[in-house]
C-alpha cells in the first residue's frame, strides 16, 4: 500500500534541507548506468519520489474505479480518493475552497481554458490583453490564438536588460486593460515577478490577472490571495508530482462567469437532444474521466514538499543558486554569461547561460557524457530568447534533491566542453 | 465497510414499502414544489397547505426515486404534517446538520473537500422516524437522496415567502 | 523493471480465455476486504494488470525526463518510450502511420477536438452534424457546444426498440450532412453499430466520419481502415491503460486539415510576439507536457491485450455475455428487463437491465454488499436513457478478469435485492 | 549509452574550428538558400553557382548552430564543389542514408514510430569526409542537425530547375 501522511524522515525539522536524504527517496538515483545521475533539469520535469510512485501503484492496486455517481464502495473509495486530492492542492496554496480547483491535463491546458471559455465570453474585438516578454508558449500561443479569433490586442510588458520586467510601461499597457496574464516566475531567467503590484495595478484597472505559476508553486510557499491573482495555473510533473495533470486555481466568482471548456461527461448537469445544463463547480470544467491515479499522485507529492516545507524548500534553492552563481563565476569570469538576475533573492534556481561560443547543444551533449542533465534549447520561449538576442541556451535547474556536489559536476564538465572544442 | 443494516434500517423499508402521504393536492389551496436530482434521475413533489396559523395543515407527496429518496420523503410528510412553519424550519436544520456529519475518511485530515461550514445539530429538535436515516451518512453519494425532499420542501416554503 | 514483452503466460494460444489465469495478473482481486472483489463495471473503467502498473513504475524509477528536443540521454530515452507507445497504439488500430496517432487526456478531449478545431474551421451556419439517439454525452456536448457557438444543425438518428440503430431515416439524415457522429457500440445498451455501412453512405454525401470508439477499441479488433471512420476516439483507463490518457486517430489528409486544438509547447514551430506556426503531425495536436507515463502504461496495456489475443478477447465477451443473458433469463423471467440487442453477437459485454421495481441505486448498494459492482444511474446518456423511457438503469459489463462465477454471484445478489425490499 | 567519440570524430572537429568554404558569394550569378532549424535554431546559409554543364563552380556557407550542423555544412561544402548536380543528388541520397540507419532500440520491434521506408545507401558512393557522421545516428535528436545543410542545398537545387 502507499504511503499516505508525510514521510516523516523527510521532515528531519533542521534549518537546512539535507539534500542527500531527500535524493535517497527517489528512486531514479539509484539507476546504475554507467555513472550516476547528476540531474540539473527540475524546471523541465522534476523526478518523482517513492512516496508518489506508490501512491498512485497503490491506487490502481487496491482501490481504482471510475470516479462520480458510482454507489458501490470501490468507486465511492475512488471518488474519495479523487476529491481528498482536490482539498489537499487547495490547502497547498491557500485556496479558500476546494470548489474553486480544477484538474486539468496540465498547466497548458490550465492557461488555454482561461483564455479560451473566460476570455471568449469575456472578451470583445478591441479589448486588451497584457502580457510579458518573457512567457512561456503556453502563455503565449492561447493568447495569440484569441487574437486571431476574436481580434483581442496583444501588449507585452518588457523587460531590463539585467532580466527584470520592464514595469515603467505599466500604467500606458493598462490603458483598456481587460486581461494581464504573466508568469510569477521565469522558466528561462529564473526572474520571479513582482505579481502583487502588478496584479493590485491591473485590478484598479479593471483588469483580470491570470498567473502562469508553473515554476513558482513547486518551488516557493504559495498563497494564491497574497499574489492577488484570480486565475492560477501549474503543473503536477514539475512539482514531484506525476504527468498528466495540471491545475488551474481561479477566484470563486471568476470561475462562475467563465463558460465550460470541453464538453462531456462529469461536466453536465443535464443533457438533452438539444442543449445542456452544465455542473456546479469544479466539475464544470472537468469532462470527461478525470487524471484520478494523477491526482493521488499528486496529493502524494504535496504531502512529500509539505513534509520537508516549503520554506525550506525555497532558502535551499536560494543557497544553491548563490553558489551556482559563485563557483561559475570564479571558474569562467566572463566566458560564462549568466542571462537574468544576479541576486539569487530575486531568482528561483533556473540559470540559463551562454558558454563561450559553445552551442548549447554540443554542451548539453557533452555534459550528457559526465551524466549530466542539462537542457539546450529555446526552453518553449523564443520572444524571449529573441530578445535577449541568443537563438538557445543552456539551462541548469536545481530542486529538492540536489546539493553543492552537482554545481561542482556542472562546473567541471564545462572545463570537460571547452577542452574538447579548443574553444 | 459500513453494513447495510446501517443504511436500510426496517424503519426506512417500512415507509419506502408503504409511503405515507402519498398522492396530491388541489392548486390552490396547495402549494406544488418539485425537486429533481439530475444525476439519478430521482424526483419528488411535494403538495403543501399552510393554514392562517402558520401550521402545515396538509401535506402529500409524488414522483418516483429510490428507497432512500422515497422513504426520506415519505417520513418527512409525517414529521411535518402539523407543524408550524418555525418547527418545520428547525427540523429541516435538524435533519440537515444530521446529514453532514462526516465521520474521519480514510484521511480524515482533509475533510471532503467542500469548504463548507458542517451545521451543529440541536439536541432539542427530535427527528423521530427520520433519525433513521442517519445510516446514510456513510453512504455518501446516498446524501443526495435523502436530502431531496427536504431541499424541495425548503423550496416550496421560500416560494411561499415571496408574494403570490 | 516494468515487463515489456507481452507477457508469454497471457498468451496460452488456448481456443478460450482462462480468466483466473488473467485475473492472477490484476493485484485489485488479491485486495483483501472481507469479500472477494467481483468487478461488473469495465465498462466505466477497467482495472489494470501488474505489466501495466509496473512499467509506469518503471518509467519513473528509471527514465523519466520531459520529452522532446532534451539532449541527454534520459530525455532521448523517454521521448523514444514515448513516440514507441504512439508506434504500439497505432499497429493496435491498423493505423496506417503513427502521425495519426495523437495522443489526448481522455476520449471525452479526443472528440472535442475534432468537434472543436476541425468544425470550426470547416463548419459554417446551418451544416448538418448527424448524430445518434445512443451518444454518450462525449459525442454530445461537444456538438450541442458547436451548434450554439456556430449554429450547426443536429440531427439525430434514432433507435430501434429493439435496440439497434434505426437506419430507416439514414438517407433523410445525410442530406446535407457534414458530419457524421456515432458509436461503435454503446455504453449503455451494448449495441455494436454498422459503423462501416454508415460510413460508406456517409461518404457519399460527402460527410466527414467521426467514431467514437471508446466501448469498440478495448473488446473487439480494431482496423481503423476496415471501419471506414476519418476519426476515432478512444479512452486509455478503459482498456487496462491508466487514466489521463485517451487517442485521437486521424486520417493524415484529415488531421492536416485540422488546425491546432490548444496551444502552448510542443505544438509549436516557432512563436513571434504576433504569431505562432504550428508543428507537423501529431505534435500539433499536443499543447504542454504530454501524459508521458500514461503512454508508457498505455502501450504497456496494448501489449498484454495482444498478448491475450483480440480475437480471444471478443469470443470470451460473447461467451459470457450468452451465459449471462441465458442465467438472467432462466433466474427472473419476465422480472428482468434487458436493454439492448438480444444476440450476443450483434452487442458487447454491457449488460443494461431493470429489475422488477427496484431502483438501480438499490440494486447496486445490496450487490455492493456482497462485493459486486455494478453502475447505477444514466450513464452519461441522458437523451438515451429517455428514450428507452427510464430514469436510470442497473448495468454490469465484463472484461478479460470476468467469467461465469461473477454472472451466477450477480444473479445471487440480485435474488437479496428482491428479498430486501419484499417487492 | 554510445561514446561522445562516436559523435564528436577529429574530422568533424576540424570542420567545426575551421569551416571549409565559409563566405558569401555575389547573387547572382550565385543562388542564395537558406535553411532553418526553429527548434534549436539553427541556420544555414548556402551559396551555390552552377555552371553551364550543370556542374557545382563555387560554393559557399554562412550561417551560425551547433557543431554537428555547422561541420556537416563545411564538408558538404567540400564535397559537392566540382561535382555534377547528378553526382551532388547521389551524394544527397547516400547522405541520407547514412543518416537513417537506425540501430534496434530499446524495443526494436516498434520501430522510430515515423513508418518512413528506410532508404538504401549506395555502395558506389563515396560520402568521404562526410562518413565521419554516421556516429549521429546514435544520438536521434542531433541528426536534424547533420542533415540540415543537406535540406538547404536541395531546397536551392529545387529552386534552381524552376524557372528562374
Ligand atoms: C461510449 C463512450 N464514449 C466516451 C466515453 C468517455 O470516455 P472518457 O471519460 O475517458 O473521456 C465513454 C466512457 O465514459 C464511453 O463509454
Ligand atoms: C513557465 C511555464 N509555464 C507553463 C509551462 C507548461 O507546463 P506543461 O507543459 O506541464 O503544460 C511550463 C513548463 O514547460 C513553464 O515552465
Amino acid at each position: 500500500m502507499a504511503t499516505l501522511s508525510p514521510a516523516p524522515h523527510l521532515a528531519p525539522r533542521l534549518d537546512v534541507l539535507d539534500a542527500r536524504r531527500v535524493r535517497a527517496e527517489f528512486p531514479i538515483f539509484e539507476r546504475c548506468r554507467h555513472l550516476p545521475l547528476i540531474y540539473l533539469d527540475s524546471a523541465a520535469s522534476s523526478q518523482k519520489p517513492r512516496a508518489v510512485i506508490e501512491a498512485m501503484a497503490g491506487y490502481y492496486e487496491t482501490c481504482h474505479a471510475n470516479v462520480h455517481r458510482g454507489v458501490y464502495g470501490l468507486a465511492e473509495e475512488a471518488t474519495g480518493r479523487y476529491e481528498q486530492a482536490r482539498a489537499a492542492v487547495a490547502r497547498f496554496i491557500g485556496a479558500p475552497s476546494a470548489r474553486e480547483v480544477v484538474f486539468t491535463k496540465n498547466a497548458t491546458e490550465a492557461l488555454n481554458l482561461v483564455a479560451f471559455s473566460w476570455g471568449r465570453a469575456n472578451l470583445r474585438p478591441g479589448d486588451v490583453v497584457v502580457l510579458t516578454e518573457m512567457e512561456h508558449h503556453a502563455n503565449l500561443v492561447p493568447w495569440l490564438m484569441l487574437a486571431e479569433q476574436v481580434g483581442v490586442e496583444l501588449r507585452y510588458l518588457g523587460i531590463t536588460d539585467d532580466g527584470h520586467l520592464d514595469l515603467s510601461g505599466l500604467d500606458a499597457a493598462l490603458d483598456g486593460a481587460k486581461v494581464v496574464a504573466l508568469t510569477a516566475m521565469s522558466n528561462v531567467l529564473g526572474t520571479l515577478n513582482p505579481v502583487r503590484r502588478v496584479a493590485d495595478a491591473a485590478h484598479v484597472a479593471g483588469a483580470v490577472v491570470v498567473v502562469d505559476a508553473s515554476q513558482y508553486v513547486p518551488h516557493l510557499p504559495t498563497d494564491v490571495s497574497a499574489l492577488g491573482a484570480d486565475f492560477l495555473a501549474f503543473t503536477g510533473h514539475k512539482m514531484l508530482g506525476p504527468t498528466g495533470i495540471g491545475v488551474l486555481w481561479g477566484r470563486e466568482a471568476v470561475l462562475e462567469s467563465t463558460p465550460p471548456f470541453l464538453g462531456g461527461g462529469e461536466m453536465i448537469r443535464d443533457v438533452r437532444l438539444d442543449g445542456f445544463t452544465p455542473n456546479e463547480l469544479p466539475w464544470k470544467f472537468e469532462a470527461g474521466t478525470p487524471p484520478i491515479a494523477e491526482a493521488v499522485g499528486l496529493a502524494a507529492a504535496v504531502r512529500v514538499l509539505e513534509g520537508i516545507g516549503m520554506e525550506m524548500v525555497r532558502a535551499h534553492e536560494i543557497a544553491l543558486t548563490s553558489y551556482a552563481l559563485r563557483t561559475l563565476d570564479a571558474r569562467f569570469g566572463a566566458d560564462l554569461v549568466v542571462h537574468g538576475p544576479r541576486a539569487s533573492a530575486e531568482r528561483g534556481g533556473v540559470l540559463s547561460f551562454s558558454f563561450k561560443d559553445l552551442h548549447p547543444h554540443d554542451i548539453a551533449q557533452v555534459l550528457d557524457q559526465s551524466g549530466i542533465c542539462v537542457r539546450a534549447g529555446h526552453h518553449c520561449a523564443k520572444p524571449l530568447l529573441r530578445r535577449l538576442g541568443v537563438s538557445a541556451t543552456s539551462r541548469a535547474s536545481w530542486y529538492v534533491y540536489n546539493d553543492e556536489s552537482d554545481i561542482d559536476a556542472l562546473a567541471q564538465g564545462l572545463v570537460a566542453c571547452s577542452e574538447l572544442f579548443c574553444l | 465497510m459500513p453494513g447495510l443494516e446501517d443504511l436500510y434500517r426496517e424503519i426506512i423499508l417500512d415507509h419506502y414499502r408503504n409511503p405515507r402521504n402519498r398522492g396530491e393536492l388541489a392548486c390552490p389551496p396547495a402549494r406544488r414544489a418539485e425537486g429533481f436530482n439530475p444525476l439519478c434521475g430521482d424526483e419528488i413533489v411535494v403538495y403543501l397547505v399552510v393554514d392562517a396559523e402558520g401550521r402545515v395543515s396538509d401535506v402529500k407527496i409524488g414522483g418516483q426515486g429510490c428507497s432512500i429518496s422515497q422513504s426520506s420523503a415519505s417520513m418527512m410528510s409525517a414529521a411535518v404534517k402539523g407543524r408550524t412553519l418555525d418547527e418545520v424550519r428547525a427540523l429541516n436544520r435538524a435533519f440537515k446538520a444530521l446529514m453532514t456529519i462526516h465521520e474521519s475518511r480514510l484521511e480524515g485530515d482533509e475533510g471532503d473537500g467542500s469548504g463548507t461550514d458542517t451545521p451543529v445539530p440541536d439536541p432539542a429538535v427530535d427527528l423521530g422516524d427520520l433519525a433513521a436515516l442517519q445510516g446514510v451518512v456513510r453512504f455518501p453519494v446516498r446524501i443526495k437522496c435523502a436530502t431531496l425532499a427536504w431541499n424541495t420542501l425548503t423550496n416550496g416554503l421560500e416560494e411561499l415567502a415571496q408574494p403570490a
